[in-house]
């Protein structure tokens, strides 16, 4: 049995696998670059070793130092968290070689699913249903063309080793589809060393659903249900919820009996997420299977009451899962945001720097999963994710009021948060009344948008505060040198004279 | 004690007029408050005014200056005394469109478009920066010359740390 | 229906309150001593009002205080919380007079179940079990040595208005019969101005297991099932969970239904809550009704998944209950630990003072409800309690383990609490299995002390930490005098300089 | 620098042999460490020893003295310099027992059971005082006569402030 793991992250997802490693009694091994010694996952963890420079591609993305750093502390597996080196098969093989248990699936279910084409001939044999498209990689735009004809515009062209936009181009009209296909081709070859592309139908408007799996080493299979994940920036999800509020019973059926052929398709075992693109009458398609824990899993776990991360350890122990499919129902609502260190009423502009003072929002039906500590400052290597809230309540209409409380007591000082934009994606009518696709952030932009509506009493109580603070740090200045304390009037609140006077 | 006060794009007067513990009457403008201040964290002060209760962060930016966050906005507040008034009084004279090019947060040069001498055009990409993935284009806002590029590329950087400065 | 609720209480229960309101789009308002002007439950409130100095017989026990600020703010209905006014059948009968709602029972209910004799009385009238005893209030010794041979030794002497553990005496053999009501008779005068005792068997070695109730205006009454409280040291709950581990399904059934009939025989409509004594073969007796939210309702929130607080308001305003019993049943296992200002390790002395530093415990299956933050001073004039630490898991082995996870990444300092007296608690063998009664704590006093089995590695690094924090402090101190600048190297983490060289 | 540092009754020397950055060589008694160091929050310290990852905080209780908390424990510290064992070879000349009541928290004075020149017993109540809801009671270690008392009942009183003296 596994009794010492080292988590090759950091950030929320290192804390978040060692809260668990705690819970099972396992040890947990941290390691950290250069610019995350005073990281909160090296000071939770029982053991922290340097894997090297601030860059990850120097530390984290290091396959031989996080393999140097296992053997020094005989760590018995590592946990890749998502991002980094989680859909690494040569990682996965490097792990196996050195008899470390890689906390995952097989690198052929990594190689498999990471390859779009090779991933869409296998869920074609697996009866699963796939977005019509070709079934190989395109490289003669004459091919192309012809295929295009034969799908109908509009049309996705995908680098085929691609992922988080890259190569990607959406064709509307037949002028558009040599220019179209070049440019995927000479971004696919920049970005992945590999200029073979794909072309799959578009679909307009989709709604973004997932379904998670857990899979064992003895043939078990079983689905946690869906993750509605349409709220999107860019190809990043902002809001993720579960159930989803599309959905019934009997898709949800058929799509996880998908879901689960699918990763039987590949001998998963491990958990995993299989992404389907579903238009708005609840025809559905496979996108692609992410091999790894999705940052979103936190809604899954609080709706179907499972630790995912203690699954992913009892398949590495070789342990059959404790969950049949029928034990398993949906109780309740959740909702994930995401919280970045950006402006939101700047572009979205990083804002990395020193975080001054936190009030996190605690109390019935909120998880908070965080990293970040007041005076600690967030480096500008890394993801500007700095947390996640999750809320439940026995309801969809609940769960968006507990959200709202929970963003309303959620302070960060010091950087820019993405706090204000997603309490307005939470007032947004269409997503209130759960009517909503990918396409949710472009057409609500009148929503989104920070609104100028403050009132002359709350712009006046603002400056007068801050005349006061810098008042009385002038007074509290002349006071230490005039007779050495530093005790200022403006602070003595509590003290005996009556405050009720006004 | 001849302050003034500017938040948003409006500039008054701010006086005290009288204080007892934590209650001050303030005079902004034409307008009187009373109110009940603590400050119950390092810069975070609990108000209320006329019952109402306010929890009103300040994050100082410069000596100055402040962000002020409320409950549901952000503001930039200038407390304005004699020195602020002369400082801005020659800024002003002096240069009034923007002479240098910096980030607001700190992050890595990735690639410097323009040399020293250069003349750029508005709109044209001067410098990229990037900060947690994401790459930033800088780009002149006027018709101008390269004076000065004071970083090259793959430096590491502050905010707000000039890094071209044109003529 | 209700728009504004005064909260007539403060720390972390008028919090936990606030927050429901604003989910429910309620405005909140704070009253608070002088004592409390910079306390959370006033930042976090919409409007907040003075009542009165610190102490809280000045200030948060007096009613016309409380309904001047009501009647000022035009608040619609007042939540009293637990403790201070809560089970104050006076209060809740003036804030009708004023037109005001009060968000609790009626005050029939409330002073009927108030006095003891009077609520056994109803109760053996309704069916419900009751220790046996005396079902009039006894002022003569001859007829209570009477009585008492009747109902056999050991027997408990209790004062008919008491609570809280004054005015009762545990009486084993007949020479302590005489001496020991008159010591109960001389306390309950001192105490309640009233002496009248009442005599009951006492069980030996028993269980604390009560049942939420909530009930609508309409003849509804549900219950929400039980909570195990035999943790606890001087009749002060430390430890509250639920499911009981001791308990059936089949006396889970029947309890229910005598708490029911119970909260049905004085016309309850609120939340209250219906205690028992239990003997190890799961005979129960009831013991009495709070007539109030209690500090452990959390626990049952998170396994019924109803928020107790919003049905309080919900039935407040009239509205029939959303619930059925059999809508309801228990999903997993919760456990409550209260975290108090004192000091385990020295007689659990009282510890207000200045909160330096706080890491809250988050992720996955965790609720913290507090109301203390970095730099607060914790007053002296009430109660010690500063937060409540709330897990729940799909098992109750893996509720303790999470548990102690939680307790482990709980840190305040500046004060003493009771963190490391409850992660003992976690790791005694008897609350591990569930085998416990409202002895635990005397009968495990060689797991719940203080250990003094620190390594001489732990013990160096301790001192070696305290050394360089002083040498800093002067160092920094030369430096900013000799050039004006206040950096330290000792803070210069995260520079370019290799840290994994040694 | 010649450093000592007692942690529970044990008293040693203490030197920093070697510091780059964060990290450190201590020798401490017979023992020597190789640490790296790092003040994460305000007296909170990330300690890496042999790989071994400790939180440790600290809470300064005067100007030499500390109390440290690790995961599952707690010492009290005392950094012991020239100055140090100056005042403590006076101190145990001087005074070798309890002389003064006080108590460790804020609170408030319920009772005072003595009298300015009375005799009390050993185990004898002096004073009580209440403090959030609990009254804790203080009595005398031995035989002795009050000589003075410095409050009364239903004064307000801090943590170690001195209640009740001695002869």
């Amino acid at each position: 049995m596994i009794k010492k793991i080292l988590v090759a992250n950091r950030g929320e997802i290192a804390i978040r696998v060692m809260r668990t490693c705690r819970e099972m009694g396992i040890k947990s091994v941290a390691v950290y670059s250069e610019a995350d010694r005073s990281s909160m996952h090296v000071r939770y963890a029982d053991e922290a070793y340097c894997i090297g420079p601030a860059p990850s591609n120097e530390s984290y993305l290091v396959i031989d130092n996080i393999i140097d750093a296992a053997k020094r502390c005989h760590a018995d597996a590592i946990h890749p968290g998502y991002g980094f080196l989680s859909e690494n098969a040569g990682f996965a093989d490097r792990c196996e070689q050195e008899g470390i248990i890689f906390i995952g699936p097989s690198s052929h279910a990594i190689n498999t699913m990471g390859d779009k084409i090779t991933a869409r001939q296998k869920m074609l044999g697996a009866g699963v249903p796939v977005v019509p498209g070709t079934s190989e990689p395109i490289q003669e735009i004459d091919k192309a063309i012809k295929v295009i004809k034969e799908i109908g515009l509009p049309v996705m062209v995908k680098a085929s080793a691609g992922g988080g936009g890259k190569g990607m181009r959406l064709i509307h009209e037949e002028s558009e589809i040599e220019p179209g296909i070049k440019a995927a081709q000479s971004e696919a070859l920049a970005a992945f060393g590999n200029d073979a592309v794909y072309i799959e139908k578009y679909i307009n408007s989709p709604h973004h659903i997932e379904f998670q799996v857990l899979a064992d080493k003895h043939g078990n299979c079983i689905h946690l249900f869906e993750r509605e994940c349409s709220v999107q920036r860019r190809h990043q999800k902002v809001v993720e919820e579960t159930p989803s509020p599309i959905m019934t019973p009997e898709v949800r059926k058929e799509m996880g009996a998908h879901a689960v052929a699918a990763a039987r398709a590949v001998n998963y075992a491990s958990a995993g997420t299989i992404e389907f693109i579903v238009d708005d009458n609840l025809n559905y398609y496979f996108l692609e299977m992410n091999t790894r824990l999705q940052v979103e899993h936190p809604i899954t776990e609080r709706v179907v009451g499972v630790d995912l991360v203690k699954e992913q350890i009892n398949i590495a122990n070789n342990l059959p899962l404790r969950y049949k499919q029928e034990d398993l129902k949906q109780n309740g609502h959740a909702i994930e945001v995401r919280i970045y260190a950006e402006d939101p009423d700047n572009n979205f502009m990083p804002s990395p720097g020193k975080v001054m003072h936190i009030t996190e929002p605690l109390g019935l039906g909120v998880r908070h999963d965080g990293y970040v500590y007041e005076g600690y400052t967030i480096p500008m290597f890394y993801d500007p994710m700095i947390s996640k809230l999750i809320v439940w309540a026995p309801t969809r209409k609940e769960a968006v009021e507990r959200m709202k409380r929970a963003l309303y007591a959620y302070k960060i000082t010091g950087i820019k948060t993405s706090i204000p934009f997603l309490s307005r994606v939470m007032n947004t009518p269409a997503f209130v009344e759960g009517r909503y696709n990918t396409h949710f952030i472009q057409d609500n932009q009148q929503y989104l948008e920070p609104k100028d509506d403050a009132s002359q009493k709350i712009r006046d109580v603002a400056a007068i505060t801050a005349f006061v603070d810098y008042i009385s740090k002038i007074e509290s200045k002349t006071r230490v040198s005039s007779n050495g304390s530093s005790v200022s009037n403006w602070k003595a609140f509590g003290r005996k004279k009556s405050l009720n006077r006004l | 004690m001849a302050y003034e006060i500017r938040i948003k794009d409006n500039q008054e007067t701010i006086e005290i007029l009288n204080k007892k513990g934590s209650l001050l009457e303030v005079a902004i403008g034409d307008r009187n408050y009373k109110l009940d201040i603590v400050e119950v964290e390092k810069g975070v002060y609990s108000v209320l005014l006329d019952g109402d209760s306010f929890n009103i962060e300040l994050i100082p930016v410069e000596n100055k200056k402040y962000t002020v966050n409320t409950l549901y906005h952000s503001f930039d507040v200038d407390i304005i005394d004699a020195e602020a008034r002369y400082m801005m009084s020659r800024k002003s004279a002096e240069d009034d469109d923007q002479s240098t090019i910096s980030t607001p947060m700190p992050g890595k040069v990735v690639r410097i478009l323009v040399e020293e001498g250069q003349k750029v055009k508005a709109g044209e990409t001067v410098i990229v920066v990037s900060a947690m993935k994401m790459e930033s284009e800088y780009k002149a806002a006027n018709d101008k010359t390269v004076k000065q590029v004071l970083v090259k590329e793959g430096d590491n950087i502050d905010g707000n740390q000039p890094l071209v400065i044109f003529e």
